[in-house]
């Protein structure tokens, strides 16, 4: 083996490989909203900025906490019914006891989501299912569930208090705020913590984390209580932004997150990725659908363009993959 | 299973040349059941425990509920059996699967508002094999497979009724748009046909239709279609919305933001959902029939025909309990009346 | 095949939850002729089949592609781009003759670029399914937006909602019978049903055996996307409704079926006759919920439990012996 | 002297296989204990129980006199026990840094990460080392000596009290080894305690003060090297004669049936050109990583292939082509039997019949019943032990699931029969019976081309011996020059480190 001496460089390969991936999405947001901003100004204005980022609040708590499980190598497709649960729970809360501090509501909707993902972790890990099994069978259970206490009842906007739907309509955009804080914390966690740092490694390669003495079964189980904590949350925002719960509410959603989370270059397969990405993934797709509207395309492009995207940024991710790998390879490192 | 090797099968014949369009097809599928092809007798007395189903859109709806709330009530009047199915979504295929349920369970009278006008039909005339009759509300299916329609208003009534509160608020020029349902909604889609011949008159040639945007009466997407509406029109003056969900929505999404006071809302809404929007100022007026009169005038027609008081025919009449006497119009239809326009100073006056 | 012939070549435990899920299908099927009124009708059956025609269809490749570890989560939006086309060329004036043919086509080439990005580029099925999903549902309104095509030839819409004369059988019960017999007998008794089990057990110690998982998983994605395609023309011609939303959610239920039948999700696991079971028990316990005025919302419960139980039932009973 | 380390009287078995039945030896602060046996001796379960990933069904483990119960892999990190394994388990997503510091990082602010000082320590390990690997790279396309480093360093970072070491050298070239000994030798005389495990007497002796030999899962004996002598060892390990094991018979070779032409694939290796002749055994030798098995597979066609021609009795294969082998009469045993030979979770039936499910079936159609008898009769043959044949493989044991390959093989009548580490962790009688199967094969005029990297079976069994190198053959020996030591010089271009 012939002996290349290297000067180790500044900066990490691995994170530059990264952050190339994440300044994609950011590229493309830019594009886009020039594109659209060219064709109509009011694309820009406040009111319109507000909206975008209200809405990409909710998917992107989604999306953080699917990124989380993602990263261990499992996925949780039950995020729509959860929030759904969540939401009327919220919201009958709050219909009976309109007195309750929107505090309050957050950490309930956040405990009912945990208790859900329990349920998913305890199954995925001692059961030893599948995650994609137990979150395809929790996405219908628990949207049963809520079908059955809900009947066909709503919860309007009117039986709301007011100081829990200006959570979600107040100048103060809470929501969004809310969503940064959530992914900021998240961030750090999985950047600067061990704990963040061992699920990275699980997903990365499992036996190996079996060998190195992390708790895997707890890790699992925490990623999942994250993700469905996450979830709850989300419920809450949605019943603050919309103000009319029915027990359908959230309903298909999964599919925005994973497709979020996937765009956002986090690797199905695990071990790889940031919320950074995933959040951007959401205000990306985000982006797309209001810019749709704007530009006068056809809303049915929506799910087209978000399926080409999904398409698009797994095969650019592999082919960037593909290059790394080779490229490493003949960095061949060790001294003869 | 060693000795049966697959079968060939030919999955459908293709016929040389010449095949099957559209075009050469035209006017064969209207063949329907004559069901109703005897004779009415209006002194018929009606019958009591009829089994009369309702199987609305979709179960969940506000205005569903209050539909067939007043079904409810008209079905215990005339000491019948009421039921209610129906799917969680709005579509065509899980109504089929219902009706078919209800054709088991043999029931005597089907009020259905259709998802789709053709989707349901060949399950509907099943049912009216089976000597069920078939009342169709609020949306109606095709005419070859229901026996009546119980037409909320005339379309041409409430076309008119939108132009006029979207001309008042607009004065009498400036940017309009829709917000619609699902863009194959029957209803709707008339409705907005009526429109667009009222906003080509004369006295209208002020007032733009810019854009009809969907919003599938969902919530949520009516919500982001009105958002949507606001920042590709800034000079819009007025949403029209003939669903209520969708004016709910575009209500809901006005009065919390910057464009409150600066566009108006209109449409058919439920007085108990718009309420809030009327007190705030979002909403100046809007309208609508009586949605619970629909489900209850449904249920005496489903039973006068089950009796043998109607068939059908255009010119027979009827009693509809405390709604009165009502006639049968072309092609089956009963018109309910007309629509009753809400403003804040009537509005306390309605609970439904 | 029978559950004996299946006890006997005894597929090692994959067999215990193969018969059992039969057994409870019939069981749910005695009981459900016993206790609910107009369970067992001849039109009921009728309505049954159809109602559980398209799940079928679907599942039969997709049990093939399961079983080689791989999923195709795309299958309901092709049913409804197939459907959507379908309308489209009907509008345009294009005999049925050539629609239906050009729909299967369809079919199959939609499954083609699921199989290239998979086997070519070799990416996750899982993600690229999930794209194709959006992709595909998202054609199926590009071509026909929200509205609807109606009025299809009476003679084929009738022939799929229609029983063979003089028997209560549904003339689409031929179709699914025929297919069934044909995927279960390539997957349970031929060579290519064989590599298709052993690629799902081990890719590489396939390759080592001299079968090619590539090109293999390319036709099942090919043989998918064309039944996706027929179920999307029987589909339309059913509800003389061609839309671009029919179908929609699809997927779940089909992938559910097929794990509730004893395929495992990781491959190289699954009888064609147990998914067989598990479509049926799914779609006669959503029909006599039905019949007894239970709410749909039950059904769903009940699927989930289901699903999770048959993956977890066995790994319980395994890991106490 | 106390010992640092207990291994008292463990065993263990995996289903109806006993792996390791009451093992007892002890290991020292400040000494190398060397553990020798063959594949399959039951060196790796005591591995695993040392690591915490298998708990032993009795006996117990003592550390500095008290007892030890590992409840699993984080219990073993925590008593300050190492371990390198055979196959690095790195990550390969993170960076090298963070592989190594992974559950140890050191914190900074708030408990958070310092990176700066992770990727430091990392630096600093791997000048201790002497090695310039880039500890931000990810793991990630890294050699597997470079893996087998960053192993090493993980276990320096953790001030481990006890290293174990499972075969570490197999890959590594001279030099690598020799960095890897004077490591190894600091943290011994830093008084750590080090179990090393090798099939190379040289790299023990170099290294280790005591050795503990095992065979068939029994502890056979615990010495002071300097007590015993490698014959003695060898002697305890296999427990019979060399010449009994390895029974070949003279054959007369034929014509030539596998011709090998400028074989080459980029950068694996270059230019391997070499016949076999029909009653030949011709082995291929060399260490892990020089390009054979990579060789094996590019003939068969599972590999693909840049340059050069094969050809089997006189035909032409096409690259990349398995079936195309197979219909030529090549078949080849692979080197990892439970990841390419066997589909674990399949029955013995479907494994042994699966290349021929074509020519097994009757107009297109398989039945079950000719397979079930053929691979009835097949598994009869090589007498195989199972309960059924619907069985699942993977509850053979190995040297059962070795036959199962070998018959899977066998039965296609092959002209050219590849056998990649065809003896690897399988009990001795079977060994024996594979070698006679093998001999017997090459009688009735069969080409054998065997990978191995034990060298007595190579020196036993081969006709012939080709040596390769960093990916290309560097020399063939026949029968009588092939010595222990000629192999060896050739397989790492250099005398023998002892």
């Amino acid at each position: 083996m012939t002996a290349v001496e290297l000067p180790a460089p500044k900066r990490s390969s691995l994170d530059v490989v990264l952050r190339a991936r994440e300044l994609g999405i950011v590229l493309a947001l830019v594009l886009l909203v020039a594109v659209t901003t060219i064709s109509n100004p009011r694309f820009l204005s406040g009111q319109s900025i507000r909206d975008i980022l209200l809405n990409t609040a909710i998917l992107a708590v989604l999306a953080v906490g699917q990124a989380v499980v993602v990263i261990t190598r499992n996925i949780d497709l039950s995020v729509g019914s959860v929030l759904g649960l969540s939401a009327f729970t919220v919201g009958t809360l709050l219909q009976n006891y309109p007195g309750i501090p929107v505090v309050f509501a957050l950490l309930v909707g956040a405990g009912v989501g945990a208790a859900c993902g329990v349920l998913n972790g305890v199954l995925v890990r001692y059961g030893n299912v599948p995650a994609l099994v137990v979150t395809l069978g929790t996405l219908y259970v628990i949207r049963g569930v809520t079908y059955f206490w809900a009947g066909g009842s709503q919860i309007n906007a009117d039986e709301l208090p007011p100081s829990f739907l200006n959570f979600g309509t107040a100048d103060i955009p809470w929501l969004v705020i809310l969503a940064v804080v959530v992914l900021v914390v998240t961030a750090v966690v999985l950047r600067s913590y061990r704990t963040g740092r061992e699920l990275y490694a699980m997903g990365s390669s499992p036996q190996a984390a079996q060998l190195a003495g992390i708790p895997v079964g707890r890790r699992t189980i925490g990623a999942f209580v994250v993700s469905g904590g996450l979830a709850g949350l989300a419920g809450v925002l949605f019943a603050a932004r919309f103000g009319t719960i029915d027990a359908a509410a959230g309903t298909g959603m999964e599919l925005n997150v994973v497709a979020a989370v996937v765009v956002g270059g986090v690797a199905v397969f695990g071990g790889s990725g940031t919320v950074w990405g995933a959040a951007l993934g959401a205000l990306l797709l985000t982006t797309i659908g209001s810019a749709l509207a704007v530009l006068e395309i056809n809303q049915f492009w929506q799910q087209a363009i978000v399926g080409g995207l999904i398409l698009l940024a797994i095969g650019a991710d592999r082919l960037v993959a593909v290059r790394v790998a080779a490229g490493l390879k003949k960095r061949g490192s060790h001294v003869g | 299973m060693r000795k049966h090797l697959p079968v060939a099968v030919a999955l459908l014949a293709l016929t040389a040349c010449g095949g099957t369009t559209k075009s050469s097809t035209e006017g064969q599928n209207t063949a329907a059941p004559q069901s109703t092809a005897g004779q009415a007798n209006p002194n018929a007395p009606l019958k009591e425990g009829l089994k009369i189903a309702y199987l609305p859109k979709q179960l969940n709806n506000p205005y569903t509920d209050v539909e067939v709330g007043g079904g409810k009530v008209a079905v215990d009047e005339i000491k019948g059996a009421y039921k209610l199915v129906g799917p969680n979504d709005a579509s065509a295929s899980s109504q089929v699967s219902y009706i078919n349920t209800l054709i088991q369970q043999q029931q005597d009278v089907i009020a259905v508002a259709a998802n789709d006008p053709n989707a349901v039909c060949p399950s509907l005339n099943q049912a009216r094999k089976a000597g069920i009759k078939v009342i169709t509300f609020d949306s109606d299916a095709s005419k070859t497979c229901r026996d009546a329609f119980i037409n909320q208003a005339t379309t041409q009534g409430i076309g008119e009724s939108l132009v006029k509160m979207a001309s008042e608020l607009a004065g009498g020029e400036g940017e309009i748009a829709v917000l619609s349902a699902t863009p194959n909604a029957t209803n709707q889609n008339s409705w907005i046909e009526v429109m667009k011949t009222e906003l080509a008159k004369p006295a209208n040639s002020k007032l733009k239709l810019v854009k009809i945007a969907y919003g599938n009466d969902e919530d949520q997407k009516s919500f982001t279609e009105a958002q949507g509406l606001l920042q590709s029109y800034p000079n819009l003056k007025v949403i029209v919305s003939p669903t209520t969900v969708g004016i709910a929505a575009a209500s809901r999404y006005v009065s919390a933001s910057s464009y409150k006071g600066k566009v108006a809302i209109t449409g058919l809404g439920l007085p108990n959902q718009m309420r809030q929007y009327v007190k705030d100022g979002t909403v100046k007026k809007f309208a609508l029939w009586n949605p619970a009169d629909i489900g209850y005038l449904a249920a005496y027609a489903g039973a006068a025909m089950s009796s043998g008081q109607i068939t059908g025919a255009q010119g027979e009449k009827f009693t509809a309990g405390k709604l009165g006497e009502y006639t049968i119009g072309a092609d089956g239809e009963i018109v309910l009346g007309p629509p009753t326009e809400f403003t804040a100073e009537n509005i306390d006056k309605f609970n439904f | 095949m029978s559950a004996e012939q299946l006890t006997e070549t005894r597929i090692g435990r994959l067999a215990n939850w193969n018969v059992a899920i039969i057994a409870i299908t019939a069981v749910v099927l005695v009981i459900a002729a016993a206790s609910v009124n107009s369970f067992g009708t001849a039109q009921n059956f009728g309505f049954l089949v159809l109602d559980l025609l398209p799940i079928a269809l679907v599942a039969l490749p997709m049990t093939l592609v399961i079983v080689t570890g791989e999923i195709d989560l795309s299958v309901a939006s092709t049913l409804g781009l197939s459907s959507a086309v379908m309308g489209y060329l009907w509008n345009a004036n294009q005999p049925i003759e050539t629609i239906i043919p050009v729909c299967l086509l369809l079919g199959a080439v939609l499954g083609a670029i699921n199989g290239f990005f998979v086997t070519v580029l070799g990416l996750p099925s899982l993600a690229v399914t999930i794209g194709t999903l959006a992709l595909y549902r998202g054609l199926a309104f590009v071509v026909l937006g929200d509205g609807a095509v109606a009025d299809f030839p009476a003679v084929y819409t009738d022939w799929v909602t229609g029983t063979i004369a003089g028997t209560p059988i549904p003339n689409v019960l031929i179709v699914l019978v025929v297919l069934a017999v044909i995927f279960g007998v390539i997957l349970h008794a031929t060579p290519i049903g064989r590599a298709v089990f052993a690629v799902g057990a081990s890719e590489q110690a396939a390759r080592f055996a001299g079968i090619r998982p590539g090109r293999l998983k390319f036709w099942l994605y090919v043989a998918s996307g064309t039944i996706a395609g027929l179920a999307g023309v029987l589909w339309t011609l059913r509800y003389s409704s061609a839309r671009a939303d029919n179908g929609a959610g699809l997927e779940l239920a089909v992938v559910a079926a097929v794990l509730l039948g004893g395929v495992s999700i990781f491959g190289g696991k699954g009888a064609l006759p147990g998914v067989i079971a598990g479509v049926v028990l799914l779609g006669s316990l959503q029909n006599a919920l039905r019949l007894s005025d239970v709410s749909n919302e039950a059904l769903n419960v009940v699927t989930g439990v289901l699903l999770i139980a048959s993956v977890l039932g066995p790994n319980l009973i395994r890991r106490r012996t | 002297m106390t010992a640092l380390l207990r291994i008292r009287g463990v065993s263990k078995s995996f289903g109806a296989v006993a792996a390791v039945r009451d093992v007892s030896f002890d290991l020292y602060a400040g000494e190398a204990h060397a553990l020798v046996g063959e594949n399959g001796a039951g060196k790796s379960t005591i591995v695993k129980m040392l690591a915490g990933v298998h708990r032993p069904d009795s006996g117990a483990l003592e550390l500095s006199g008290t007892p030890l119960a590992l409840g699993g892999p984080a219990d073993a990190k925590a008593a300050g026990i190492a371990v390198i394994y055979q196959e690095p388990t790195l990550f390969p997503d993170l960076s090298v840094a963070e592989n190594i510091a992974m559950g140890r990082q050191p914190l900074g602010r708030f408990n958070t990460i310092d990176r700066a000082a992770m990727v430091s320590q990392a630096a600093r390990l791997f000048t201790r080392l002497g090695v310039s690997i880039d500890p931000n790279r990810p793991a990630r396309g890294l050699s597997i000596a470079d893996q087998q480093l960053v192993e090493i360093a993980k276990a320096l970072s953790a001030d481990a009290r006890v290293v174990v070491m499972d075969e570490p050298t197999a890959a590594l070239t001279g030099v690598e080894v020799e960095r890897l000994f004077a490591v190894a030798r600091s943290l011994r005389d830093g008084g750590a305690a080090l179990l090393f495990i090798s099939h190379r007497f040289e790299e023990i002796t170099a290294l280790c003060q005591r050795v503990t030999i095992m065979r068939d899962g029994r502890h056979m004996s615990t010495d002071l090297l300097a007590d015993t002598s490698v014959d003695e060892m060898v002697r305890r390990m296999v427990g019979r004669d060399l010449d009994a094991l390895f029974p070949k018979q003279d054959v007369v070779p034929g014509a030539t049936v596998l011709k090998i032409d400028g074989l080459t694939r980029d950068p694996v290796f270059h230019d391997i050109s070499f016949e076999v002749r029909a009653g030949e055994i011709v082995a291929l030798a060399g260490l892990v990583g020089s390009g054979r098995s990579e060789v094996v597979q590019s003939i068969f066609g599972v590999d693909p292939r840049d340059a050069g021609t094969v050809e089997v009795a006189g035909k032409s294969l096409k690259p990349g082509k398995p079936k195309h082998a197979m219909a030529a009469g090549v078949a080849l045993v692979p080197e990892d039997r439970r990841q390419q030979g066997l589909l674990m979770e399949l029955s013995i039936e479907r494994n042994v019949t699966l290349p021929r499910s074509r020519s097994l079936s009757q107009l297109g159609f398989l039945t079950g019943s000719r397979e079930r008898r053929s691979a009835q009769e097949w598994t009869e043959r090589l007498k195989t032990k199972y309960g059924r044949l619907s069985d699942e493989v993977g509850t053979l044991s190995g040297g059962n699931q070795q036959k199962v390959v070998l018959a899977k093989w066998l039965a296609t009548k092959p002209k050219v029969l590849i056998v990649d580490e065809p003896t690897r962790g399988i009990d001795v009688g079977t060994k024996a019976e594979v070698h006679r199967l093998m001999s017997s094969l090459a009688a009735e005029g069969v080409a054998v081309l065997m990978v191995s990297s034990e060298l007595p079976e190579v020196l036993g069994m081969a006709d012939r011996v080709l040596v390769m190198r960093e990916g290309r053959l560097v020399t063939e020996l026949s029968r009588s020059e092939a010595t222990e030591e000629a192999v060896m010089f050739a397989a790492t271009g250099q005398e023998a480190t002892v």
